[in-house]
């Protein structure tokens, strides 16, 4: 069955490793860091401002000077700082930042990614995510693996105003894990009782199926 | 010590004319310059070009300038939270410029540190990339931008001192910092102005020279966009 | 927090090899990284290449390593305090890039953002401006300075705590904290080394991201160059 | 008579404005501090990290963490700042800084200035010299006139190794007063009781004298 995203982002969070700091897009990646592993060391960047960021404040508690990147209020772990937005972007334009989690639109098969703009429609911005995909060393897309039309939304190639190019190499959908190497999208594992064939008919671009395609571990 | 202190935002804001190029800290309603954007809009100068990471909601921040249309041109990285913003965009009213966040703050500072231009790699290959300068460095494409050019800065602070001296709270700070000494005169408002001598020196985060008028603010509303809690029930 | 604590200097210091490029942090003999530096001579690695302001002084800071030549090439902004380093490097013994103190600070700064490149008009139409790029901005002509590479960067700091936050003290602040990450790994070492919690996360300098290592320093010299007083007989 | 450098300290004085920071180099620059008008507010930038430079310590309150770009024990007037060199640099390149008073070895009649070395000789270095003078707008150079050999300082073309090109406006030496525009040295004013005659002599690059020189006021 279809992950849900709480399930996708449970997923991911099992790439998160000891010592990483981490920046979380909005949505499912926000989730994350309700599934990461206790008994290891990690701190969520902002970037509009907060390395050390906490969890939700107490009701009656929430301080508008004090914010995530979604505009939601949060808190600030003991050993967290603030900074400004230049310096913020120096650890994520610096690599400084292990590991970037992301949403998207489209994902293509040598990593470009497209998640900021429908021409005509859409016209958010792209907020911090240009710098996030052109400096990271690793980045995960957390996204739906088709869209509500159910098109798929890993491409040969995108149909979308790009965010960034080649930058994408792992991708956690509801049906599956992908790897993107070699101009084509990599199967590693796939959702509890979602077949093989499922995932390939919600896969537009190429895909590579090694001989067995483990079952996701929870 | 060079005495910043203006009496109040009208005196702050003097000089403001139609057609010019404003910058103005915040991100989200986080910070942003209230009683400036609240003169800005009593003023009734228009046609102007703002500098800003967002453009407010409908009805608070730069919205308000917007439901005005006093705004001709927007410079941002994020203007998802503003309905009206999304209509005069998509109408052809509003010129928008939509840049990379991390660019927008660089391109503010190096406006500040007398850097014209700078090599960034955010939004190569994009349509952000377009008509700009590429250039490799250590085997990785990357864009040449250049610094801002504007005439004034509004920022907001949480506390400051008369000779200018500016210390932010929390995730207020933002782009506030990097604004200040970025155009031709920074105003600063704060929540709390002290005499010289206050501030410890060693916690100042943006040092007097960068402002050229510092006042009190008032009545500041701080909107939240997104109460978020935790509540006792549910735990963490 | 992710915890940046090594037990000390030895620690500290693991991985620093012959032939490795190191950023080194303060002004003169102010805020300099007295106990990496004592580390690095009793290590006795050589053919360093050095990135500091300053070169110590003849029998302090950089100069100890200079009296045992351990240094290749020393990148400095002005090294009129040591006469063992104008022999050195009059003599051919010493390799000896001089470049203006505001670009030295900006391509340490570059490095720590990830900003490969950037122009500045210092240093045009002199012998710093040989063999660069040179490009006019808004009618001023500017020259392309590159960020640094450099394998360990050693700073020191007056607070910090175990996840790396570091807060500076007076003018010792000066180039430490734009050397935190302008290098593979950053040690630095600080004069108080406290829990996470106990810094006003408003009034951190540099957060832990930056650092890769951290230990109480010890034994702190803190050697005054020019020791000027006024005396109380001949007022201010 | 030709002024002391105590004197020329007091004249440069003289050019420090209400509202103006200051930057003052090492040497002459520095005793300039000593004569500016207490009427007025100034500051001065040190651009080692402080803003809102005091007089040097009392006796016994000498802090090591406290000096200025001279490498002196300083102290910080009550609405000083410390900062690091990158923000420091920012204040100088960006124009933040309305005056720069420094020393000299040589200044040519289009505003060249050499003041970091002399080849196989002297190698001191740059330190903040070529950021200061290829930004500021306002800059007064404070030196003698000639040399310990007793040759000009002011010259057709500098002989050594460049710290800026067309950058000095202004000198004012032992002897003199001058203006730097349109490829020429013009003398403003002169010494108390230095003749016009003695200044040509002593000036090696092209000099303009109007019809009338003043004295120096105190």
């Amino acid at each position: 069955m279809a992950l849900n995203k709480f399930q996708i982002a449970q997923r991911i969070a099992q790439e998160v490793k000891d010592g990483y700091y981490v920046n979380l897009g909005i949505g499912i990646p926000t989730l994350v860091a309700n599934f990461v592993r206790e008994d290891i060391s990690v701190e969520f960047q902002s970037e509009n401002g907060i390395l050390g960021m906490g969890p939700f404040p107490w009701e009656g508690e929430e301080d508008a000077d004090l914010i995530n990147a979604g505009k939601q209020t949060i808190t600030a772990l003991p050993g967290a700082a603030f900074f400004d937005s230049a310096l913020s972007f120096s650890m994520i334009r610096g690599q400084h930042v292990d590991l970037t989690i992301l949403g998207a639109m489209e994902v293509s098969q040598n990593g470009d990614i497209a998640n900021w703009k429908i021409p005509g429609k859409m016209v958010k911005g792209m907020g911090g995510a240009m710098d996030l995909v052109a400096s990271a060393d690793r980045i995960i897309v957390a996204m739906t693996h088709t869209n509500k039309a159910g098109d798929s939304k890993l491409l040969s190639a995108c149909t979308l105003p790009l965010t960034g190019v080649g930058c994408v190499k792992k991708i956690v959908t509801d049906l599956a894990v992908l790897e993107v190497r070699d101009n084509a999208f990599h199967l590693l594992e796939r959702a509890p009782g979602v077949s093989v064939k499922e995932i390939q008919e919600a896969t537009e671009g190429a895909l590579i199926i090694p001989d067995e395609v483990p079952e996701m571990l929870k | 010590m060079i005495n910043k202190t203006v009496n109040n935002v009208t005196e702050a804001c003097a000089g403001v004319e139609s057609g010019m190029t404003l910058m103005l800290g915040g991100f989200g309603l986080c910070g942003i310059p209230e009683c400036a954007i609240g003169e800005l809009q009593r003023l009734g100068v228009d046609q102007l070009t703002c500098i800003s990471n967002n453009a407010g909601v409908d009805d608070f921040g730069l919205g308000l300038l917007l439901q005005t249309r006093q705004i001709k041109t927007m410079i941002a990285s994020y203007v998802g939270e503003n309905a009206e913003f999304e209509r005069q965009m998509l109408s052809g009213e509003l010129e928008v410029h939509l840049i990379p966040q991390g660019t927008l703050a660089q391109r503010c500072q190096a406006a500040q540190s007398g850097i014209p231009a700078f090599y960034t790699p955010a939004g190569y290959g994009t349509e952000v990339g377009q008509g700009k300068e590429a250039r490799e460095f250590n085997g990785k494409m990357h864009l040449l931008e250049h610094a801002f050019q504007a005439d004034f800065s509004f920022v907001k602070a949480w506390k400051g001192d008369t000779a200018g001296n500016l210390i932010f709270k929390g995730t207020a700070r933002n782009f506030n910092p990097n604004m200040c000494g970025a155009a031709k005169i920074t105003v600063a408002e704060v929540e709390e102005l002290v005499p010289v001598g206050q501030l410890d020196p060693n916690q100042i985060h943006i040092p007097g020279i960068f402002v050229q008028r510092i006042f009190h603010g008032t009545d500041y509303q701080k909107r939240i966009e997104q109460r978020t809690v935790r509540t006792k029930e549910h735990g963490a």
